[in-house]
């Protein structure tokens, strides 16, 4: 097994991955940028180095310098998480030639499925129905003459990546220039590749996907699939294993569980990986495209399959094979996950970092939660918002949402705006309850939904606390106020007493 | 001790006739009420009120303190009357649109100058955070009065980035 | 389903019963002393009241009392949790008789299996082993027969009640007279009942119990067994399921389950409970006794069946069928759970009530964590000292014990002495990994272990941090954090800014 | 600034010679050394020393701070060198012993009363907390000298019960 695995990421994946390598014995190292530097994975991990100089944004995409950090920590593999540099086929192919293992993929099964056209061709090749789309990035020309033979809405999307980053939905051809230019400009941002290629977007489907894992000498199985068609700007915010669809229809998941694998094998793919479908209203399913890597979502996988994915993609690295066939898996209750941002989802989703003042967490059965928050910490402006993962297991689907009601009303982050609120309107919905999914989902709950009138008594409670509170506040003097902030050290600076 | 606050847009008065613990308290007009409160940690308040259990968090914010019971979010003017004072007339008004940043972040491209002429809908500044461009808007047709908002500088939420005379 | 229910209990249950009841949709009223004020299960609850006045540490033993809070809040079901009234017969009839649902066995149950002498008298009569006792309450006039008879050592048991209250091991006809006397005193105090009752005292056994389950219609299942061998002062402080011992032997869970089965439908048992026995080096079991009430370590048997015991409990209750069949039951993985206290395991595990200053919780994956402390919070000195329960979940029992180690460390609870460094100490012994358990395992583990020798640059960064903290202590002005720490109301009251 | 330390019953010395984050330090006479020191939360220390992560949390204690770092507990005691002052006799010595709570907790009976000749063994005070009581013992023979403990009354850890002359 490994002496010793970086993980070059940050956040809660980090958090994570760390959890992992230290429940199999394995020391860890962290990276860090500057701002970074108190975040929870540098506190957990092990070890730690701090990767610089340069932008805080780009420290996590800086291969020279995570490779200067792993052969200085006397590291032989490396996790990537997702995001940064998971899915950059040069990034595995510098690992290797270092002679470090790269936890994830052959970067040629990363360049096959990575470039998102690339991946439509391979999966065109193995038999998997794809949607209308150009199988090579566009330029504004080809992009108008695709919409001109196909219609609209059609959907463009980042040739180099996925989450939702340089994705735009365009409805008329008034509007193709500008979100061609909006789209291209952050894919750029994301993924330092401008390239966009365009679909015909399918409207109210439901976005499922396919977990795979696959090791070294040829095994490969599916986990069965996750429902991730609750999003907002083309970004997941909460998943389900198993799809309420596919409860319904259990042939589903061995049919799309199948052409994963088919789409996964030409690539001649290992360790773990998500092959996306969208599934229309007729339950025909197309291939979306395919993420190399831990998918942020993969925690309602593991609560219904009982499999510790990070462990086993470590295993399968290291040239373990996949400990199970297909037969053993088995599927056990459901999973929710809900993604905890620090935006406003009732001011357009507008991120909001700043420092948390106040933090109480939801525990108790049948609870995970996977974040990289505490009391004090800033939230850096620099990086993605996503704050923690919530997940719940039950017995039944209708059992996680009422226990997903519970954990959100127990859980509490103060000092910036966060999502949670948003989540148990979500969770509370009747279209909801009765899985009526897609991915236009959000848009019309906003468009049909009021929002809940608190009980009477909650104003009266909220008055008298904030008056009491606000009392409490004057009475403390100002000076006892600044003593307690001021810095020690500066104090000491000025006064001599370190020398 | 009585204050003035304006919960959710809508005014009120309260009025606190005995301290925590054992609080009594008159909300405008009603019936003074008793409750039982407690703070088990800072800005946290536990409330039984007619046998009722509530936890009360409170947080301080420029505008005023927010409280948030059961996921409810209640954003309070609170003020003392006996001081009381007119808000100052904020930036708006209707012949000028300011434009203001919706969450912290930073200042990545300023798309209009002083004297410009701009249309409903046109980008004036962008403002990024957490990797995502939020480009503000005119939403009247007019012309660019000042630009406080520079290219790399860090804001805050409610920041005012640029006003707009209204034609 | 009820329409509102009353959690006759504090601490950690209570929450527990909170949160399930919260998943059903159901409002929950919370009972609590004046130390208790602001304890989570009263701030968690939707409504709470107050049972006074008396001494705190016998509130919740006041069955006239909780009644009329019962009443007062229109409580159509009351939960007792463990401990306090749940094995009193007298509560569960008081509760019958005022029309509100007892959430728990009958009366008679309780009356048949809450005595321990009754109870192996039913035991005896259902065919279950049980270790040589006495079937009656002693004398020391008795007590002394009893041991001249079957020699020593001796276990003294208080006939009312479990949980090592009123429990002592003799070694020695010198001692019986002191230890009676102790034992019965602790009795007294813990149940109200000083008789006491003596066994056989098998040594180096191991304690390994069974959870059943059974409606209102007959119907009755187990749900496998827990190891609970991990003791200190005759109480439990960690749980497994499964069993080591009865993974290398599965025909014993069947021949446990069914021994336990027969003697609860003896005693005409309905809703959770659990069969204690004893199991020899020879794996022959004995009947102990028989716990009618949920028991503190059910989340093991939760995480490895699936199911959630107070919601079933509840259910049956109502009125409900067993939603499932014995053959029903599947087993998946295996379950740890340390009970964290406050008390010092290196000084004699006393215990140690006090403020908790600091808190940082352990979660991620196969986290599960049953708490009720929270950081500010003052453990009061009236009540057990259990703070909370980390249980722990993973595919294999060697996975599952990496696990709680990796929880354990990133578990700290500042202010008070805890056992978790202990619990690392245990989960690390190389006997506790090799599942050599036995009821004697933590007297032995003390005499054979040495501490752990920290690695050097922990003192180094100890002493580093000490002295930072020192100085920074210094320089913080004690007018400052006087100011901080003065109530807020105490000074408006002297200044008047209330009127 | 340079503290004069007891670390798990050892002596030594730090001096700390440049404050945090970059802070060089000496422990005795070893070579000064290099950390990064952060304080992410009150009382917790984000240590970086030679390339490893330490999460240190600190508490004061009457005896002096407490520091657990991964689960070790350290109890320190620092003084400044400076103000050097040897610690004031305890109450301890070999002829007379000092019973001690060994928990908070409260006094649920006194056993012995000044002048009571005593045994080894013999029960004098017993405490009680959360449930559980502990009889307090004499471990020699002797004859009790005081009883600060009051039946009834809440106790401190390491608070003073009762003292005995040795025989």
């Amino acid at each position: 097994m490994f002496r010793k695995v970086l993980i070059a990421n940050r956040g809660e994946i980090a958090v994570r991955v760390i959890r992992a390598i230290r429940e199999m014995g394995i020391p860890s190292v962290a990276v860090f940028s500057d701002p970074d530097r108190t975040s929870l994975h540098v506190r957990m991990a092990d070890e730690a180095a701090r990767v610089g100089p340069g932008p805080s944004a780009e420290r996590y995409l800086r291969i020279d310098r995570i490779l200067d950090a792993a052969r200085l920590h006397g590291v032989d593999a490396i996790h990537p998480g997702y995001g940064f540099l998971s899915e950059n086929a040069e990034f595995a192919a510098a690992c290797e030639a270092a002679g470090i293992a790269f936890i994830g993929p052959s970067a040629a099964s990363i360049r096959a499925m990575g470039s998102k056209t690339a991946a439509r061709r391979t999966a065109i090749d193995a038999g998997a129905p794809v949607i209308p789309g150009t199988d090579r990035p566009v330029t504004l020309d080809t992009l108008r003459a695709f919409a001109a033979t196909h219609g609209f809405p059609v959907l463009l999307k980042a040739v180099a990546g996925g989450g939702g980053k340089g994705m735009r939905r365009v409805d008329r051809a008034a509007d193709l220039e500008s979100a061609f230019r909006d789209a291209a400009s952050e894919a750029d941002r994301a993924f330092r590749s401008p390239e966009i290629y365009v679909e015909r977007l399918l409207e109210r489907s439901r976005h499922i996907e396919i977990q795979i894992l696959g090791d070294r000498h040829g095994n490969m199985v599916h986990l069965g699939e996750r429902e991730c068609s609750i999003q907002r700007r083309h970004q997941k915010v909460i998943e389900e294993c198993p799809s309420p669809l596919v409860t319904l229809h259990p042939e589903m998941r061995h049919e799309m569980g199948q052409a994963a694998i088919r789409a996964a094998r030409a690539a001649g793919y290992y360790n773990a990986g998500t092959v996306e479908f969208l599934v229309d209203s007729d339950r025909r399913f197309y291939f979306l495209e395919m993420n190399t890597r831990l998918q942020v979502e993969h925690p309602v996988t593991e609560l219904v399959t009982g499999l510790d994915l990070v462990r086993l993609q470590i295993e399968i690295a290291d040239g373990a094979p996949l400990p199970f066939t297909q037969d053993q898996i088995a599927w056990r209750g459901a999973a929710i996950e809900c993604r905890i941002y620090a935006e406003d989802p009732f001011n357009d989703f507008l991120p909001y970092p700043g420092t948390i003042t106040r933090l109480t967490r939801p525990s108790g059965p049948g609870i995970r939660l996977d974040g990289c928050v505490y009391p004090g910490w800033t939230v850096p402006m620099e990086y993605d918002p996503l704050l923690a993962k919530l997940a719940v297991w039950a017995d039944t689907r209708e059992h996680a949402i009422a226990r997903m009601v519970r954990a959100l009303r127990e859980y509490d982050i103060g000092g910036i705006h966060t999502n949670l609120a948003f989540f148990r309107q979500i969770l509370e919905d009747p279209e909801f309850r009765a899985a009526t999914l897609h991915t236009g989902f959000i848009d019309e709950f906003f468009q049909r939904h009021t929002p809940p009138e608190p009980a009477p008594d909650l104003a009266a409670v909220a008055s008298l606390a904030a008056a009491l509170h606000t009392a409490a506040r004057k009475l403390s003097s100002d000076a006892g106020a600044a003593a307690q902030t001021a810095s020690p050290w500066q104090t000491a600076g000025r006064d001599g007493l370190l020398r | 001790m009585k204050l003035a606050l304006t919960i959710d847009g809508r005014a009120d008065t309260i009025e606190i006739l005995s301290p925590a613990p054992a609080s009594r308290f008159q909300l405008g007009d009603a019936p003074p009420r008793l409750a039982n409160v407690e703070t088990p940690e800072p800005g946290v308040y536990s409330v039984l009120l007619d046998g009722c259990s509530y936890d009360a968090f409170v947080e301080d914010t420029p505008a005023g303190p927010v409280v948030t019971i059961e996921g409810h979010r209640f954003e309070i003017d609170a003020r003392d009357p006996r001081r009381w004072s007119r808000k100052t007339a904020g930036t708006g008004s209707d012949t000028v649109q300011s434009i203001l940043s919706p969450m912290p972040g930073k200042v990545v491209r300023v798309l209009a100058a002083p004297g410009d002429e701009v249309v409903p809908g046109q980008g004036i500044v962008v403002v990024e955070a957490m990797k995502m461009q939020n480009e503000l808007k005119s939403n009247r047709a007019g012309r660019v009065l000042s630009v406080p908002a520079k290219e790399g500088a860090t804001v805050a939420a409610g920041e005012l980035l640029a006003t707009i005379g209204v034609a």
